[in-house]
């Protein structure tokens, strides 16, 4: 069920879930507050002391450049510093690496003022051409990087990307503090796609050494809070240490990060994930950014057991899971059957089938995001009715039903899942044929636009309602993120002009068009959006979940008894 | 004097040995090594000799049981080893072969009927109504009651597994049989009444047989004429009688004294010869029994003894005689 | 005897061959397009040109198996697609746990199996038989995993004494190595017990006997050498199977070793990964058969192969 | 793993006098009570699984409202449903009931595709003997060195699972063992007398292939297959396990253990019942085998 | 003359199908100094289960009555490690089969070794060196290399002077020689005979001699039992039953053997069948295949004397009195 698009391919290891995605997610209700540094506050931070900590897949990349994978993202910003990110559990965009940074009136210039005297652990200094290298580094198709679509609206970046410039023109650095970067055209979310780890300070001179492909999931070279130690692919372990010289420093003058030692152990079992956790060999379980949060398997054991009601965090992410409805083949390219669907699927039976992790949902956009409609129009407004689906389906003759097939990916939640949709459409005789394969089959299938109906997340990269509705109901976007294939003039329209307006409430109301009409058009039936749970030692502090962007490592501090 | 039967002409059987990476055949066990004879009809041809000789070997050749290496072998006018696979399968009801071992030579999953019927079966003899009828006189005829015919071998005893093995050669009407040591595990009470029922087999059909054993005594009882092979040669062949009253090579001299005679008091002189059989994959020069003759000379060592007839129809293959 | 082993290692390789074939095809089979599983749903069509380019996967199929055969023969496995490192390298990195893992489980069988199967041919047709018969039966017919789950819940988290699943040293081996012993040592009993029989009925032991050698001498010296023989060659065929059926062991324990790393490059279609480690396993199952043979030649003097 | 060929000795010449000779045995219970209760089993399973529908309370594939918990956690065993729910809401004792036409058709259908390929193999392998042999002799080591089950989740993976796609794939690659046996046994039984006999009758090759080399290799074979039942059994409950087996909502004993696993922690029953069920059907298999191979073992008909 | 081996009413009844059955029935003879008893019959008449009494070497569930006394002391009540001790020692055996009663993957000096280890208490490499002592004193040339080597190297008649050689290697009093030559070719089984004579002849030892072939119990032996369906028929010394052959089945034998010398005539076979040990019928065990069976021989013979240390059992001697043994 896990797919969350926005992100890249697939690294489903075993029969477990696992997540990919982009960034971030706004915060729509944090069961907990935070102060402005971050940290749930218990006192004041004691620095030192290790913690282990268990991922659920490998890592699979630590180049910034071409990590894409949650899990590679949660160790890469640890890693990394990036010019700007989030504050805290909220989506506003607080200095980085740029200390301030000022956009001309226009929207076409960003200029950015770094911090003085940053250095990579080996010394080097960081500097605004750090930050050039890397978006050279990100254009460069010979990389691959899956990022490289996010900055192609920098001047010159296009010519560069494709080989016709030996620079990109629209960077430049007047001094080592001052990155000036020029846009084609103004962008409201553009400062959000900086966020992401792909842009990060690299250190050029170090990956000349190495090599451009070395530079792997088992070496890096970065400025962040964490140094990697040891990256072993065998036994599948990594190792963060403290960067004892980093230059971040919480209100109270305590250099970051407070922990000495982070030991991540890729586990590929998540019941044996939630045994450690029980145990107390790992301080906290459900990761913001590379799980979805406590594991299914476990998840019911967590809510009803005292022991931990203190210390579980929830919030419901930005991120959809739908079922996808093609729109151009099968029997589904009938609207009415479509909308049949819509009628015949009850959403909180099968949210309790992922044991209520999740809010009902009735369209593409989380509510975290702007642009979510409040107050849907009744004919986009779907409630679980059996006789009007059969109605439907009887006006679009097939009084008696028809048989489909149903893509997702393969493993044991989802197939849970695909079998309550499965038995719910048998009620107004809609043969669900199952065709459950794993992520890079499934995606084959899906992102050719072949799937008459599959099952996908999306999660976002960055709070914006375009990262959802433009990236996936476009139809320049057809066959692979639209792969419904939906197509509809005014939407298209609509979408366009969002995307290259600086104007937040025009935006916000082309969007609630957009989502209108997508909605009628029954392209997706939306299930739920994620409520995502994690679990804490009792002896950890610090931890929050992060509206945007990865898990707080360098915020987290241990009892001084624990370390 | 008629024409034979069987005619066989220096047959040669040579097993290749393979060795190395390659396989290649790097020498061969010479099992048999140009061998001659020829068999009238209702005659009885002995073949004896150690193990190793060649003489099943020989046995099965002429049947191309084993596809012989080089030779003629001629049955009824007929080149038996230019014959192709149709013609071949029909020759083979003319000629049939009776084995050692009772046990191994009956197919364990068949009643007797059921083995009985396969040969007339492959043949497409007798209607099948008749056949079950020619299995029960077939039965009777080697001594078996022909309930027998719903019985499994296991349930018999070796004698009477060999008396089956017979009846099963007899099923096509051969008209020649290779019996290869057919007594050869049976105990002696009882090899007795299976030689006494080859006798009157023989005379009732006109039966022609070559009859292979290591037995000397009851290759003499059975035969008409006696063929004794060293290490895949001939080294003596004679009428019976003639061949152990008067026997001319010292191998067969060696083999005669070397039976126990169950007599208490006979003397005889006794030839003990020294060492083990040469190996057929390296024969010894010359005269293959030079290495354990007890009177062999240098020429032993050197030629090779020519086939010669010394008397009337008792041929032998030493330099000495 | 050397030219008996260039012709088995000749053959040997004509396994290999066809092995590599099989698998090219079949992992070429498999409908997931690798360039774009590299660079990601978003990446601009031409950077997946570009990666498909660079990989030569626009080229004939053989075209493609002739490359691949030639820089396998240099010693190169190729990229893994999802984790970006050489294929060589992730695969060298886990040999030596696999190994270390398959060791143990296969001690497990023989420590388990052996004796077993002694007492079972020594007591044949008794009620002692039949019991510790059935019971090696019981362990044969537990699936692995399922097995290896509740042990793993019992000794790891009820009653925490053995870490919970991971790789590492002894504490980490105990469970796997019991979960294997428990599901494979009624093989080695079975097949001991029967080999045992066998040579029991045979003329040399009463030969022995004749000799005057006690029931203890007879039963080692002259039986169980002799009845081992089988299991030798058994013995070799199983870690060849273990070194394939140790995916399911990995996957129970979270042991990082071959297995796991095959079986996630499945889940993940990760093509160079899958090819590298089938070849590996393959080579490692055909050298172990070979090791038997050599092994069993020198154990039964009746084996000549010249 | 597969099994032993070495199990069942190839050298040795089968000897099938013993089983007929044992006929009259056939009555004692002590004797083969191995052989009783794996048959014993085998047969339960057989009727269990002919019956289902008759023998199953619920329908095996129904979601049941009250089949969940607020939750959405499975309810344990009660009068309802006397082996509990599993995670869709489900009657698991159904599902089991109706699991064992799954498990049986892939272990039985599976065997008889090994059973077919590995006889015609090793018969014409053992028979023809020469290059022949050779050839089909390097194909079985090639199929025996291939890491069953990893091929065997490729090939479902490219072939996409369903119950007819994993029962090939098993069936098509675990002949090997069958195969040598069959030669070995072939190789020992074409130099006994009565198939020279035969051959001195004039009998083709095919009839003495088929007709009388075939039936005396049966014994083994069907020892051979009986444990290899079970053995394919295990080997889709493990192709389950790792996410490559039959497709849901169709019962089988494999994927239910595999959705059990994701519920274990707070319905362990989800994941005992079909793994109980599993368990005991692959014993009686093995059970059955195991009887079958002292029946037929000469060694036995002495002692 | 004093008896080395004495059996008496050696009866042995085997285990099948839960339910006993006598492989042999009242057994006597003896075995005196230096001699040798020749013990004859078809297979399947008790000979070997016989031997293997004497040795105590049949299979558990084999009932065993009456007395095997070597030297005065019955075999049948020592204890096991006192048994052992006469095994190989006082008493040693070889079998029919030279290449399966040799272990394949011991060297043969390894396997000769065994006895002198296990009753000489000698070193290895004593052993080593008597072992090649041995193979000499058995005429196998290369001793010195043979020693080392395994059984397969070697051809059958090798094997069984090996298998004499370990019979021979603690100077047992008593040998017992199962068909020994069965197995060989008669050049071979000349050469073996041969062999045995001396060496019983050098050794003084009494030699227990079965097989089926009454050749050889011409040449070889002093006294003769026959056996027939558990039983011994006839026993006396070998010119006596050679001459004078008491029972229709010893006669029988004589006259179903084809001659190597004289004149060809018709064999004249016993009829039928030996009776399988499920079905032995009451009375004379021979009587169904006799041809001079008369209604008495339903009852069960005794041994009757017939001439000087000859006995016979059969009903038509029953008027010269039984034995006094």
């Amino acid at each position: 069920m896990d797919w969350k698009k926005g992100a890249a391919v697939v690294a489903s290891a075993a029969a477990f879930s696992l997540v990919l995605a982009g960034c971030g997610a706004n915060s729509a209700s944090p069961t907990n507050s935070q102060n402005s540094t971050g940290t749930a506050s218990t006192g004041k931070p004691v620095p030192g002391g290790n913690v282990t900590l268990d991922f659920i897949q490998n890592i699979r990349d630590l180049d910034p450049a071409i990590a894409y994978d949650t899990q590679s993202d949660e160790v890469v910003s640890q890693l990394y510093d990036q010019l700007v990110t989030w504050q805290g559990n909220t989506d506003n965009i607080v200095p980085m690496a740029a200390k301030d940074w000022t956009i001309s009136p226009d929207g076409l210039t960003y200029t950015f003022h770094l911090h003085q005297n940053m250095k990579f652990w080996n010394g080097d200094p960081v500097t605004a051409q750090s930050f050039i290298d890397e978006f050279q580094r990100v254009l460069n198709p010979n990389l691959g990087s899956g990022g490289s679509g996010f900055y192609t609206i920098i001047q010159g970046a296009q010519a560069y990307f494709n080989k016709k410039a030996s620079t990109i023109s629209g960077l430049s650095a007047p001094d080592p503090t001052t990155l000036v970067i020029k846009l084609t055209k103004p962008e409201k979310f553009f400062l959000d796609t900086l966020t992401m780890p792909f842009i990060s300070a690299v250190d050029q001179k170090f990956i000349d050494k190495v090599g451009n492909k070395a530079f792997d999931a088992t070496q890096a070279m970065g400025s962040g809070p964490f140094e990697l130690t040891s990256s072993d692919i065998t036994p599948n372990q990594i190792t963060l240490t403290k960067n004892p010289s980093y230059w971040r420093t919480d209100k109270y003058g305590n250099h970051l990060p407070y922990l000495n030692k982070v030991t991540i152990n890729i586990s590929n079992n998540d019941q044996l994930d939630t045994l450690h956790f029980e145990q107390g060999q790992t301080a906290w379980i459900g990761w913001n950014f590379g799980g979805d949060g406590i594991p299914a398997s476990s998840y019911p054991q967590f809510m009803a057991n005292p022991k931990y009601a203190g210390l579980t965090q929830s919030i419901i992410m930005n991120s959809v899971q739908y079922i996808g409805l093609n729109t151009t083949m099968g029997p589904t390219k009938n609207p009415l059957v479509r909308q049949a669907i819509e009628y015949a699927i009850n959403k909180p039976d099968i949210l309790r089938l992922n044991n209520g992790r999740g809010q009902i949902a009735n369209q593409p956009l989380p509510p975290g995001i702007q642009g979510y409609v409040q107050n849907l129009p009744a004919d986009a407004t779907y409630n679980y009715d059996l006789q009007k689906a059969k109605d439907l389906l009887k006006q679009a003759n097939y009084p008696n039903g028809f048989t489909i097939d149903l893509y997702s990916s393969n493993d044991g939640a989802q197939l849970t899942l695909d079998q309550g949709v499965q038995s719910q459409l048998a009620k107004v005789g809609i043969k669900v044929n199952i065709k459950a394969s794993s992520w890079g089959t499934f995606l084959n299938v899906a992102e050719a636009g072949k799937a008459p109906m599959d099952w996908l997340g999306w999660i976002q990269d960055f709070p914006d309602a375009s990262d959802f509705l433009n990236t996936l109901f476009n139809s320049n976007q057809i066959p692979v993120n639209n792969n419904m294939n939906y197509k509809n003039a005014n939407v298209d329209t609509w979408l366009n002009q969002a995307e290259y307006s600086m104007d937040q409430q025009q935006r916000n109301q082309l969007y609630g068009q957009a989502t209108d009409q997508i909605m009628k058009d029954a392209v997706w039936v939306p299930i739920w959006y994620d409520k995502f749970t994690a679990a804490t030692q009792s002896w950890v502090h610090g931890f929050y979940i992060p509206a945007v962007g990865t898990d707080p490592i360098e915020w987290v501090w241990i009892d001084k008894s624990h370390q | 004097m008629t024409e034979a039967l069987l005619q066989v002409e220096e047959l040669v059987k040579y097993f290749p040995i393979r060795r190395g990476v390659l396989q290649r055949t790097v020498g061969h066990v010479k099992a048999v090594d140009g061998i001659s004879f020829a068999v009238n009809q209702g005659e009885t041809l002995g073949v004896v000799g150690e193990s190793g000789c060649g003489k099943s070997t020989m046995g099965r050749s002429v049947l191309r049981l084993i596809e012989p290496t080089k030779g003629k072998v001629t049955f009824n006018g007929k080149n038996v080893l230019s014959l192709n696979k149709p013609e071949m399968r029909a020759m083979r009801r003319e000629m049939q072969i009776v084995f050692q071992d009772p046990y191994a030579s009956l197919n364990p999953r068949y009643t007797i009927g059921q083995t009985l019927l396969e040969p007339m079966k492959i043949h497409n003899l007798h209607s099948p109504g008749e056949r079950m009828q020619k299995v029960h006189s077939l039965l009777e005829r080697v001594g078996l009651a022909s309930e027998y015919a719903r019985r499994f071998p296991h349930e018999f005893s070796g004698g009477q597994r060999q008396r089956v093995g017979i009846a099963r050669a007899l099923a096509v009407n051969p008209k020649l049989v290779i019996l290869d040591e057919p007594v050869a595990a049976l105990d002696v009470s009882v090899q007795s009444q299976v030689l006494n029922l080859l006798e009157d087999l023989q005379d009732e059909f006109h039966l022609t047989y070559v009859f292979i054993a290591h037995d000397l005594s009851v290759v003499r009882h059975i035969s008409d004429r006696v063929m004794v092979l060293y290490l895949g040669r001939m080294a003596e062949v004679a009428d019976s009688e003639e061949l152990f009253t008067n026997p001319l090579h010292p191998y067969t001299k060696a083999l005669l004294s070397a039976i126990p005679v169950p007599d208490p008091d006979a003397k005889r002189e006794r030839i003990i010869l020294q060492g083990d059989l040469p190996s057929p994959a390296n024969p010894p020069s010359g005269c293959p029994f030079h290495t354990r003759c007890p009177v062999a000379v240098d020429k032993c060592r050197q030629e090779v003894p020519a086939w010669r007839e010394v008397k009337s129809s008792h041929h032998v293959a030493c330099h000495l005689v | 005897m050397y030219a008996y082993l260039i012709r088995r290692i000749s053959g040997a390789v004509v396994v290999l061959l066809g092995i590599s074939i099989i698998t090219f095809l079949l992992v070429y089979a498999v409908p997931a397009d690798p360039a774009r599983m590299i660079v990601g749903p978003k990446a601009p069509a031409a950077v997946v040109a570009a990666v498909r380019a660079q990989l030569g996967l626009n080229l004939p199929l053989p075209v493609q198996y002739i490359h691949y055969m030639d820089r396998l023969f240099h010693g190169d496995l190729g990229t893994s697609y999802i984790y970006s490192l050489p294929v060589a390298k992730m695969i060298l990195q886990r040999i030596g746990p696999t190994a270390w893992l398959a060791l143990w489980c296969w001690v497990a069988e023989l420590v388990i199996g052996i004796p077993l199967g002694i007492y079972t041919a020594r007591h044949a047709r008794h009620k002692r038989d039949y019991i510790v018969s059935a019971v090696a039966l019981v362990g044969i017919s537990l699936p692995v995993f399922w097995l290896g789950l509740v042990l793993l819940y019992w000794f790891g988290f009820e009653i925490p004494i053995l870490p919970l699943g991971g790789s590492g040293g002894i504490q980490y081996v105990i469970l796997p190595a019991i979960t294997y012993g428990i599901t494979g040592a009624a093989y080695y009993t079975r097949l001991l017990k029967s080999s045992m029989l066998e040579v029991m009925g045979q003329d040399y032991v009463r030969t022995a006997r004749a000799k005057g050698a006690s029931e203890r001498r007879v039963t080692w010296r002259h039986v169980v050498r002799n009845a081992l023989l089988p299991v030798v060659t058994f013995g070799g065929i199983d870690i060849g199977y273990l070194l394939t059926g140790v995916v399911l062991i990995e996957a129970t324990f979270n042991w990082n070793g071959l297995g796991m790393l095959a079986y996630t490059a499945i889940q993940n279609d990760d093509v160079p990964v899958i090819m590298g480690t089938v070849m590996l396993i393959a080579v490692g199952v055909v050298l172990f058969t070979l090791l038997v043979d050599i092994i069993y030649a020198a154990i039964d003097p009746r084996i000549r192969y010249e | 793993m597969s099994l032993s060929e070495l199990d069942i000795k190839p050298s040795q010449p089968f000897a099938p006098t013993p089983m007929v000779a044992k006929k009259q045995q056939l009555k004692s219970l002590r004797e083969f009570p191995m052989l009783y209760l794996g048959g014993f089993i085998v047969l339960v399973l057989i009727v269990v699984a002919i019956f289902a529908p008759v023998l199953a309370p619920h329908n095996p594939d129904a979601v049941f409202q009250n089949g969940l918990n607020a939750n959405g956690t499975p309810i344990a065993p009660n009068w309802e449903f006397p082996l509990g729910t599993d995670s869709n809401g489900r009657d698991i004792l159904s599902r089991v009931i109706f699991g064992s036409r799954v498990s049986l058709t892939v272990g039985v259908v599976s065997t008889l595709i090994n059973l077919f390929i590995g006889v015609v193999v090793g018969l014409v392998s053992g028979y023809f003997g020469k290059w022949v042999d050779t050839v089909l002799m390097r194909a079985v080591d090639t199929i025996l060195a291939f890491p069953f089950l990893l091929f065997a989740m490729a090939l479902v993976a490219v072939l996409g699972p369903s119950l007819w796609n994993v029962l090939f794939a098993i069936g098509i690659l675990g002949w090997g063992t069958m195969a040598r046996v069959v030669r070995g046994q072939v190789l020992s039984l074409k130099e006994f007398d009565y198939v020279q006999a035969e051959r001195a009758l004039g009998a083709s090759h095919g009839r003495i292939m088929f007709r009388i080399i075939l039936p005396n290799v049966i014994g083994p074979v069907i020892v051979l297959a009986t444990l290899n039942v079970g053995m394919n059994m295990l080997t889709e409950a493990g192709l389950s396990f790792l996410g490559i087996g039959i497709q849901p909502p169709q019962a089988s004993w494999g994927n239910m253990i595999q959705q059990g696993m994701n519920t274990y922690a707070f319905a362990p029953w989800t994941l005992w019942f079909p793994g109980l069920a599993l368990v005991i059907a692959v014993l009686g298999f093995n059970m059955m085998g195991d009887g079958l191979r002292d029946l037929l073992d000469p060694h036995n008909a002495t002692r | 003359m004093a008896d080395v081996l004495e059996v008496r009413d050696l009866t042995i009844e085997f285990l099948i199908e839960e339910r006993y059955y006598r492989a042999v029935q009242g057994v006597s003879f003896d075995i005196g100094e230096g001699e040798t008893l020749g013990l004859v019959g078809e297979s399947g008449c008790g000979k070997s289960v016989t031997s293997l009494a004497v040795m105590r070497l049949l299979p558990t569930h084999t009932k065993v009555s009456g007395q095997v006394k070597f030297r005065g002391q019955d075999l049948l009540k020592v204890g096991e490690p006192q048994m052992r001790q006469i095994r190989g020692n006082e008493i040693s055996m070889i079998f029919q089969e030279p290449m399966t009663s040799l272990n394949p993957v011991h060297r043969i000096g390894t396997q000769i070794s065994e006895s002198l280890i296990l009753h000489r208490n000698v070193s290895a490499a004593k052993a080593r060196a008597q072992s090649i002592d041995l193979l000499k004193l058995v005429g196998i040339p290369r001793a010195e290399q043979i020693v080392d080597e395994y059984p397969h190297q070697l051809s059958g008649g090798m094997r069984q002077r090996v298998m004499i050689a370990m019979a021979m290697a603690c100077q047992p009093s008593v040998l017992i020689a199962d068909e020994p030559t069965t197995a060989l070719d008669v050049t071979i089984q000349a050469q073996i005979l041969d062999l045995m004579r001396h060496l019983t002849a050098e050794n003084h030892m009494s030699t227990l001699l079965i097989t089926h072939d009454l050749g050889v119990v011409a040449e070889m032996c002093d006294r003769v039992a026959v056996m027939y369906a558990g039983q011994i028929v006839e026993q006396g010394p070998v010119r006596e039953i050679f001459r004078h052959p008491s029972h229709p089945y010893t006669v029988g034998l004589m006259n179903c053997i084809p001659k190597i010398a004289g004149e060809r005539k018709r064999l004249v076979p016993i009829e039928g069948n030996v009776p399988s040990l499920q079905n032995m019928g009451v009375g004379c065990r021979f009587a169904p295949r006799c041809p001079k069976a008369m209604d008495v021989c339903h009852e069960e013979p005794e041994e009757y004397s017939v001439g000087t240390e000859h006995t016979c059992r059969c009903w038509l001697h029953a008027e010269a009195g039984v034995t006094s043994r």
